[in-house]
């Protein structure tokens, strides 16, 4: 058994299986599923008028009554499901960011006010743009209610990654997280052709990915006889010799979890569906799949792969590496916002990898906390690209944001302060997640990657200060996008990410100690 | 070394002989134009009262016996750190006394003078509050008891010839000597700066008791580079070779200044500061004879550039370069020259002062025309002026009674004690200033009028004429007064220490040989200059003539050898810094811009190619491992 | 000991006045200037009053000590306190906000930034600027070093000048790249101290305590010193400072060059020496080797200058390599000498930009020598301030700065002979300059296009008085500055092991009447 | 017959899957190509559910195929739409993403 191991198992479960299911302590995944099941009946049985509030009930009802129960879960830890799913302080923890994550971005997903022809997404996805079919529906003010059950069934796909405990259930958990979404990120009201392709994107590729998760998973199994990352761990220790069956199947096991993270060479589809999906759609899924696949990683790594950690290390270290700096690089001649904080996104994945690579309590905890913040920051920035527009939508363009403090301080003021908390300036929470990161993995000895990491964040410092170049130094031009005042929906959602992103950076020390008490992976 | 003496009585208000010019700087350069109506009386007053304190100290100090004379005042500990350690503080003594006198004296007369030669300049309330500020420097500058503040009035001096130079800014030449005078000196302030902190480093202080009582102990070789750095510092501010360069353009500044500050004082801050230091010079041997070699070429330098001038004040400055040199080597003789040394000081300081404010007043009738060849025959129409100003001019070519014979004679006695090499060339050099200041008082006041058509030649006003006047009797009087009745001699030597002579032939026969030598100068001058025409424009004159008139080439060389290559280095590095420095920063930018632009046309928006660089990055990861797990 | 939580009551003072400031309605432009004056001068009276309490020669190394748990997991604290070198600073800083809110009244309008945006601005940079002198926890240093950055960002780049953003951004990238070494660093020291003690720390104290291996030393000192040099700057990571000066507004410039550099400085003071002094020692010469490129290579950049504000920048330069200097020989002369020198360049640096600022606001903001002759002609008590900056700047003696420029040469004369005489020579180019910038723009014929320019008014007058005192007392009278800051540096000296060279020849007794008290007997 | 041929095949068939991925056109056989890949994958757990002597990977292998099927309705839907808007079902045609 390898040193981390000892450290990490500390309990005598590793080779007690718990008898059936503990239904309450997968309530959470299971709230969501069923709310998403009653959400499809809805769409078949509700007249149509009704069914925006009763799914937004559904929604809202069903994530909040999760979350209740991912709070009184606190401090569980156990294995259930014939050890397909880990309820343990890591899953919660991530359960429960990914639940409130999920219900600003329903928030935002539930706004109408900003677009005068409805909310973000197309009336009928099925219609082709610009058809007649296309104005009729949109001119009889229909709304396409059919976002909220992939909304609920990729929320409950996304419950169930970081939670499985076998290749399995992760495996179907990675479907039943990324179907939705594909579909989702087809659906923009707007620039249809942008969002189709971005769909047929992400489908193709993820698809291929999980084709290669899957391989991998099938060579581990073939490896190990079973598919429980226990079970392959324990048999990793057992019998380290076979090389090549053990390297294929973690390799591309590898490459679908960091095709997920948009981690360098895998991250190409990321830019391309996130300009390309509905906004608050982007906004969900930058928030939320970083946090459900990172989530996975982690546990494969700590828990199933921990043994072979000198295996691994040093490629994901290069890919971490590459990973910062591509996505910085980038990033600083981009043009478009959301592409813009696409590649971001791939730096930020760049730097909880750092963490992920300390391979210590404290790197999990770190790549934790850093998640929660990027998550926060991350939904707050799409939900105010979402209400910079012009007459032909969201004016995502960056020269359309040129002195768009004059426009609005305050939405520049609050934009400025997602961009210096991604550049993790102090005082906001990425400083604090960066810190964390860092920290843990000087602590583990990786300091030549912090190094790169600290040159990455000042290449991207380089691109978010461009914003804010942007928004206060530059005159505002005929061509500057006006800010939209929208409903209480993105405003609480707003303010809620903007309050998180302060608090976390000048009070950090509960969650700190959330992530720090979440303790290790369950085995 | 001698106890100082606290300061009681009159001696408790040393203080005050600054704080007094000082209060009148402040007041005249701070109080705007309110001041403008009462401020150079206001400036004179103040300048007037440091004199009345300064001769009530004198007269304080003869009373005390020769070993009490050196009075400390401590203000307050002004710089501390560690063992550093300098205070605010004041030691009165014989040769600081000698100082006072002639900066407060000689400074009121000049103060008064200018109430008349400035009398319609706008900026007169300045013009006072500057020279409030010199007196005030200047009289630190004596008065302090530690390297480290006359360090301050030494700088401060400096400033207040700077902006007395300038003074008459709108004049471009002016501006400039005011700057070229601050920098030069600064250059003569670095030797000053590391003369003090080596004196630190090796003596752990800088005051002059504790320097002075331990300086025996330290090796030669240490008190040879304080010397030569304090040399350094002396050649800056009495212009002595090679710092000489400013004096001659700090003539751009109103005639009293020139009087004042660069003829009669600051410029003599240099000898003060050797035969202050006198005890590490009588240690340093090469120190002392690098001081005679300074001051013997600048003897010369400034005989042969005033010979070659037209212009009265630079001809004067020449003369005033000399004498300094003059100073400035015998201070190098050692004991036996320090005396005569602050001897001269004292005589130029009256009769220098004297010709400056007499050439003022000839200007002041000539329309501020310089031009010696636009003069002649001024004698009849400038009585006052003329007749002080030939007397001063007896005085500085060493003819017996006035002041000058006696100090300069003593200094060429004292140069063939040495070496007669010395000693004939000093003797050399005075038989030079007869002739030339022959010449000048020649082209001035004799031969045939040469003036401007505009020009209406007139006496000038008593204010002017009075200090001209009683600097004249001074010049008179002074140099018999001290050696029969006062005897500097003796009340230097506490200070200085003293030497006698032994020469080997008699006193009357170098004092014979000097007088002959200067008056074939006078008369080869007077020849020349009185008896034949002068024409308007000058001859072309010999090589010398040519190289005098423009200072010996002292510009050029500092052109070559200093100012062009600095401005060089420094557009040098301007580029440098540009494309160098910041062209790295720039371009690390740039090169990161640029690879951002290559590697984002990567993403090429074909599903396959991402799919294509997926699968690669699957087999390198696949590779990576097996290859991993094999080793 | 008082138990008032006086530093944390000097930062919430201009951070509520910013606040409130930020609040107000868009037009009442003049209420905002009011409460920004206000606050600033509450701010500097309470600083006042607190240095008043300050004990010159405490046996405690930080005063006014405040301490609480803030981010406990990573043994991070709220810790304030001062040492006589952080409260002189401290002081610097509440000195010139006042100062530059009163020059500053009328130098932003509402074309670009708002009026009270750039007020709010200044104070919350006075709630950093003060953080950052008082911290000593090295985590809340970091902090408040890295933030500090926000406001100056905007405040360049929202009220400077054609290039404002280039200078901006280039500023704050610059200035992060340091930040995060140093952050680098600051991890790895925290990784050391908990290795060492068993529980992670930030606290100034402990760490200066460890007795952290030399090896480790040298890489976390990197960190650190590259991002204090950076902001210092030092050559040659200096390029960002001219962009940054002459595109500020003269208030920022002030601000920036006179406090916010100090950081630099004050940082390998009080940061790189003690903790590593083992590092300090060994990178001592090359860092000397800096600052000595630094005097001149900025001297002389500075001469054929054209642009005033970038003069000042380069001089500026000049001066960081004196102060660095300073620090880096080791003995308490020069180390004294570079806290004075600190102050000295606050006031030297705000007197110039305020009357350079002042000159450019009478002529289209104009920082061009070339646009400029003779001004003292038309104005000259504005002039007159000029003069006493330039001197200032160029250390005449009497005025604070040659306080601190001499100190410096001898602490630097003390322990290497050369390299304090070479240094000494950087006083020659710096008169060079100055004097050739005041030649050139305020003497000579009046230039036509600037007859009738009006002199300064009262509120400028105002603006001036303050430093042009401050200038020349301390430089007659230093010692409320020596009394405070020689302790410090004792401590220092301590920290680093080194002890002053004694002089040359024994038995120089020191037999000045009035020495300070270590002083041997008459 | 050794189950380890079956692997091999699975590998075969995996790799024909990538590369049909990588340089079909259409988009239905690349998707066709994908779901090549996954029944490779099936391939290989049943053929190791044999060697290993557990029935885990025939289950997984149903597992496998409901996600197949799933990911056909989702996947067909969206090249359906992208059909209908462009008239054509290359997967080269949407490029309007890019940089």
């Amino acid at each position: 058994m390898s040193a981390l191991a000892t450290a990490v198992v500390s309990e005598t479960e590793t080779l007690f299986t718990a008898p059936g299911i503990n239904y309450y302590a997968i309530a959470p995944i299971l709230i969501i599923f069923g709310a998403a099941v009653v959400s499809v009946l809805v769409e078949a049985f509700v007249p149509r008028r009704a069914r925006r509030p009763v799914q937004l009930v559904i929604v809202i009802g069903s994530v909040l009554a999760a979350l209740a129960v991912v709070i009184d879960l606190r401090g569980t830890r156990l294995i259930t499901g014939e050890g397909a799913l880990a309820i343990d302080g890591p899953t919660l923890i991530m359960q429960g960011t990914l639940l409130i994550i999920a219900l600003l971005a329903a928030f935002l997903m539930a706004e109408r006010s900003i677009d005068p022809l409805g909310d973000a997404f197309a009336p009928r996805a099925s219609a082709l743009p610009g058809s007649e079919d296309e104005q009729e529906f949109t001119k009889r003010g229909y709304l396409q209610t059919e976002i909220w059950p992939f909304f609920l069934l990729a929320l409950t796909g996304m419950l169930a990654f970081p939670a499985a405990n076998d290749l399995l259930m992760m495996f179907v958990a990675l479907e039943v997280m990324s179907l939705p979404l594909y579909l989702l990120a087809g659906m923009a009201r707007r620039r249809r052709l942008l969002s189709q392709e971005a769909a047929l994107k992400y489908f193709v590729l993820g698809a291929f990915s999980s084709a290669f998760f899957l391989y991998g998973v099938a060579m581990l199994y073939g490896f190990s006889g079973s598919v429980s990352l226990v079970a392959i761990a324990d048999t990793l220790t057992a019998k380290p010799s076979e090389a090549t069956l053990v390297a294929v199947g973690m390799a591309m096991l590898l490459v679908g979890l960091l095709f997920k993270v948009a981690a360098v060479p895998f991250h190409q589809w990321t830019p391309d569906v996130y300009q390309g999906a509905p906004t608050p759609i982007t906004g969900f899924m930058a928030a939320t799949v970083k946090i459900a696949a990172f989530g996975a990683l982690l546990r494969v790594l700590y828990v199933g792969l921990g043994g072979m950690r000198w295996d691994w290390e040093p490629i994901l270290w290069i890919i971490a590496a590459l990973t910062m700096l591509v996505g910085s690089i980038i990033a600083i001649t981009q043009t478009d916002i959301k592409r813009m904080l696409a590649y971001s996104s791939i730096a930020q994945a760049g730097f909880i990898l750092i963490g992920v690579l300390a391979v210590s309590p404290a790197g999990l905890a770190s790549a934790l906390f850093y998640l929660i913040a990027y998550a926060f920051t991350t939904i707050g920035a799409f939900a105010v690209i979402s209400m910079v527009r012009d007459a032909s939508g969201e004016a995502t363009h960056l020269s359309k944001w040129a002195g768009l403090s004059k426009k609005s301080p305050l939405v520049a003021a609050i934009f400025s302060l997602f961009m210096l908390a991604l550049a993790g300036i102090p005082l906001t929470s990425g400083f604090v997640g960066k810190f964390g990161v860092f920290t843990a993995a000087i602590a583990s000895g990786a300091t030549w990657l912090v190094i790169i990491g600290v040159v990455a964040s000042v290449i991207a410092a380089f691109f978010y200060v461009r914003v804010i170049v942007i928004m206060y130094f530059s005159d505002p031009t005929p061509d500057t996008a006006s800010v939209v005042v929208p409903s209480a929906f993105t405003t609480i959602a707003l303010a809620a990410a903007a309050t998180v992103t302060i608090v976390l950076g000048i009070f950090p020390q509960p969650v700190i100690e959330l992530v720090n008490q979440a303790g290790v992976f369950i085995r | 070394m001698t106890e100082l003496m606290p300061a009681e009585g009159v001696f408790s208000l040393i203080w005050l002989l600054i704080a007094l010019p000082l209060a009148g700087a402040v007041i005249l350069l701070f109080g705007g134009r309110r001041t403008n109506a009462w401020g150079p009386y206001l400036g004179i007053l103040t300048v007037g009262a440091s004199a009345v304190i300064g001769i009530l100290m004198l007269l304080g100090m003869m009373q005390n016996d020769p070993e009490q004379r050196t009075i400390g005042q401590t203000l307050f500990t002004w710089v501390f750190v560690g063992d550093f350690s300098a205070d605010m503080a004041f030691q009165l003594d014989q040769l600081s006394i000698v100082f006072v006198l002639l900066i407060t004296v000689v400074g009121t007369l000049i103060h008064i003078y200018s109430l008349g030669y400035m009398a319609h300049d706008p900026d007169k309330r300045k013009f006072f509050g500057y020279l409030n500020l010199f007196v005030a420097a200047m009289l630190l500058l004596v008065l302090a008891n530690n390297y480290l503040l006359l360090y301050v009035g030494w700088e401060g001096v400096g400033l207040a010839s700077y902006l007395l130079i300038s003074f008459w800014q709108i004049k471009p030449s002016a501006a400039a000597a005011g700057k070229k005078a601050f920098i030069i000196n600064r250059v003569g302030d670095v030797g000053l700066s590391l003369a003090i902190m080596l004196m630190f480093v090796t003596f752990g202080s800088v005051g002059f008791q504790d320097v002075f009582g331990v300086a025996g102990q330290a090796s030669e070789g240490t008190l040879t580079a304080i010397g030569l750095l304090l040399l350094l510092a002396a050649c800056g501010k009495s212009a002595q070779f090679p710092l000489q360069a400013w004096l001659l353009d700090a003539m751009e500044g109103p005639t009293p200044v020139s009087a004042l500050i660069h003829a009669a004082t600051m410029v003599t801050a240099g000898v003060y500061l050797i035969v202050r230091s006198n005890v590490i010079f009588t240690a340093a041997e090469w120190a002392a004879i690098a001081v005679i070699v300074v001051g013997m070429i600048t003897i010369w330098m400034g005989a042969i550039i005033g010979s070659a001038k037209d212009d009265i004040k630079k001809s004067l400055a020449g003369s005033t370069m000399s004498q300094i040199g003059y100073m400035i080597m015998a201070a190098g003789l050692g004991p036996i020259g320090y005396v005569f040394a602050i001897f001269h000081l004292l005589m130029h300081g009256v009769f220098k002062a004297g010709l400056f404010l007499g050439a003022g007043s000839v200007m002041h009738g000539m329309n501020d025309n310089v031009n010696m060849r636009r003069y002649g025959a001024l004698r009849p129409l400038m009585l006052i002026t003329s007749t002080t100003f030939i007397i001063c001019y007896l005085a500085i070519i060493g003819i017996p009674p006035f002041d000058g014979f006696f100090s300069k004679d003593d200094i060429i006695h004292a140069s063939f004690e040495r070496s007669p090499i010395i000693g004939v060339l000093a003797m050399l050099a005075a038989g030079l200033t007869g002739f030339y200041m022959t010449r000048m008082v020649a082209m001035t006041f004799f031969g045939k009028a040469r003036w401007e058509d505009d020009v209406h030649p007139h006496e000038s006003p008593k204010v002017m004429t009075i200090p001209l006047i009683i600097l004249a009797i001074g010049a008179t009087f002074g140099g018999l007064s001290l050696v029969y009745w006062g005897n500097i001699e003796s009340w230097l030597e506490p200070v200085t220490g003293i030497e006698t002579m032994e020469l080997a032939l008699p006193a009357w026969v170098f004092e014979l040989t000097t007088l002959v030598l200067v008056i074939i100068g006078a008369v080869i001058g007077w020849m020349t200059y009185a008896r034949r025409e002068v024409p308007i424009e000058a001859p072309r004159g010999s090589w010398l003539t040519r190289a005098a008139r423009k200072d010996l080439y002292g510009d050029a060389v500092n052109d070559v050898l200093v100012v062009q290559p600095t401005f060089y280095a420094s557009r040098w590095l301007v580029w440098f810094d540009n494309k160098g420095v910041d062209g790295f920063v720039n371009g690390s930018a740039a090169f990161i811009g640029g690879l951002s632009g290559r590697l984002r046309h990567y993403q090429t928006g074909f599903i396959r190619s991402y799919a294509l660089s997926m699968v690669g990055g699957a087999v390198l990861v696949v590779l990576a491992l097996v290859l991993v797990r094999a080793s | 000991m008082t138990t008032f939580p006086w530093l944390t009551t000097l930062m919430v003072v201009p951070l509520v006045g910013s606040i409130v400031v930020a609040l107000l309605p868009k037009a009442r432009t003049l209420l905002a200037k009011q409460i920004a004056l206000v606050v600033s001068v509450a701010t500097l009276v309470l600083t006042v009053l607190m240095a008043l309490q300050f004990v010159g020669d405490s046996v405690e190394p930080f005063q006014f000590v405040e301490s609480h748990p803030w981010i406990p997991a990573f043994g991070i604290s709220y810790s304030v306190g001062v040492d006589g070198i952080g409260l002189v600073l401290v002081a610097l800083a509440a000195t010139l906000v006042p100062i530059v809110v009163l020059a500053g009244w009328n130098d932003v309008d509402d074309s670009r930034g708002s009026v009270k945006g750039y007020f709010a601005l200044i104070l919350v940079l006075e709630t950093l600027m003060i953080g950052v002198f008082a911290a000593t926890d090295v985590f809340l240093f970091y902090v408040f070093f890295e933030v500090m950055l926000v406001p100056v960002y905007f405040m360049i780049g929202r009220y400077g000048g054609a290039q404002r953003s280039y200078a901006a951004v280039k500023f704050l990238l610059y200035s992060l790249v340091g930040g995060l070494f140093m952050l680098a660093s600051l991890i790895g020291l925290y990784v050391v101290s908990a290795q060492m003690t068993g529980t992670g720390t930030f606290d100034f104290l402990t760490l200066a305590g460890l007795n952290i291996d030399e090896g480790v030393q040298k890489m976390l000192f990197l960190g650190f010193f590259f991002a204090f040099a950076v902001k210092a700057p030092l050559w040659p990571f200096h390029t960002w400072l001219p962009d940054a000066a002459a595109e500020s507004k003269a208030g920022t410039s002030v601000l920036l060059l006179g406090v916010l550099d100090k950081v630099g400085t004050f940082g390998m003071i009080r940061y790189c020496l003690p903790i590593f002094p083992a590092a300090s020692n060994f990178y001592a010469p090359v860092v000397i080797g800096m600052a000595l490129i630094g005097i001149f290579y900025g001297a002389f950049v500075a001469l054929s200058q054209n642009d005033m504000k970038r003069l000042f920048a380069y001089s500026s330069m000049s001066h960081f390599g004196f102060i660095t200097l300073g620090i880096f020989v080791f003995t308490s002369v020069g180390q004294s000498g570079s806290v004075v020198y600190m102050v000295a360049h606050g006031l030297s640096t705000a007197a110039l930009f305020l009357t350079a600022g002042f000159l450019m606001s009478r002529y289209h903001g104009s920082s061009q020598i070339s646009d400029y002759a003779g001004v003292n002609k038309t104005a000259p008590v504005l002039a007159g301030f000029f003069m006493i900056a330039a001197l200032s700047s160029l250390a005449l003696p009497g005025m604070v700065s040659f306080i601190g420029e001499f100190l410096v040469l001898l602490g630097a004369f003390e322990r290497y002979m050369w390299v304090g005489a070479l240094a000494t020579l950087g006083i020659v180019i710096t008169a060079a300059y100055v004097l050739r910038l005041y030649q050139r723009t305020m003497t000579g014929p009046l230039k036509p296009e600037l007859e009738g320019m009006p002199d300064l008014r009262g509120r400028e007058i105002t603006a001036l008085v303050p430093i042009a005192v401050l200038t020349i007392v301390l430089g007659l009278f230093p010692a409320p500055l020596l009394n405070v800051i020689n302790p410090a540096v004792d401590r220092v000296m301590t920290s680093i092991g080194a002890t002053d060279p004694a002089p040359t020849v024994t038995g120089a007794a020191l037999e000045q009447p009035g020495l300070p008290a270590e002083g041997t007997e008459q | 017959m050794n189950p380890s041929n079956y692997v091999v095949l699975s590998a075969v068939l995996f790799s024909i899957g990538a590369v049909g991925v990588l340089v079909r056109r259409n988009a239905i056989v690349v998707f066709m190509s994908v779901e090549l890949m996954l029944n490779a994958a099936n391939l290989a757990f049943v053929a190791f559910a044999r060697m290993n002597g557990n029935l885990d990977g025939q289950v997984v292998a149903f597992f496998v195929m409901v996600v197949a099927a799933a990911e056909v309705v989702v996947g067909l839907a969206i090249i359906v739409t992208i059909f209908r808007t462009r008239r054509s079902a290359s997967i080269d045609e949407p490029n309007l993403l890019k940089f």
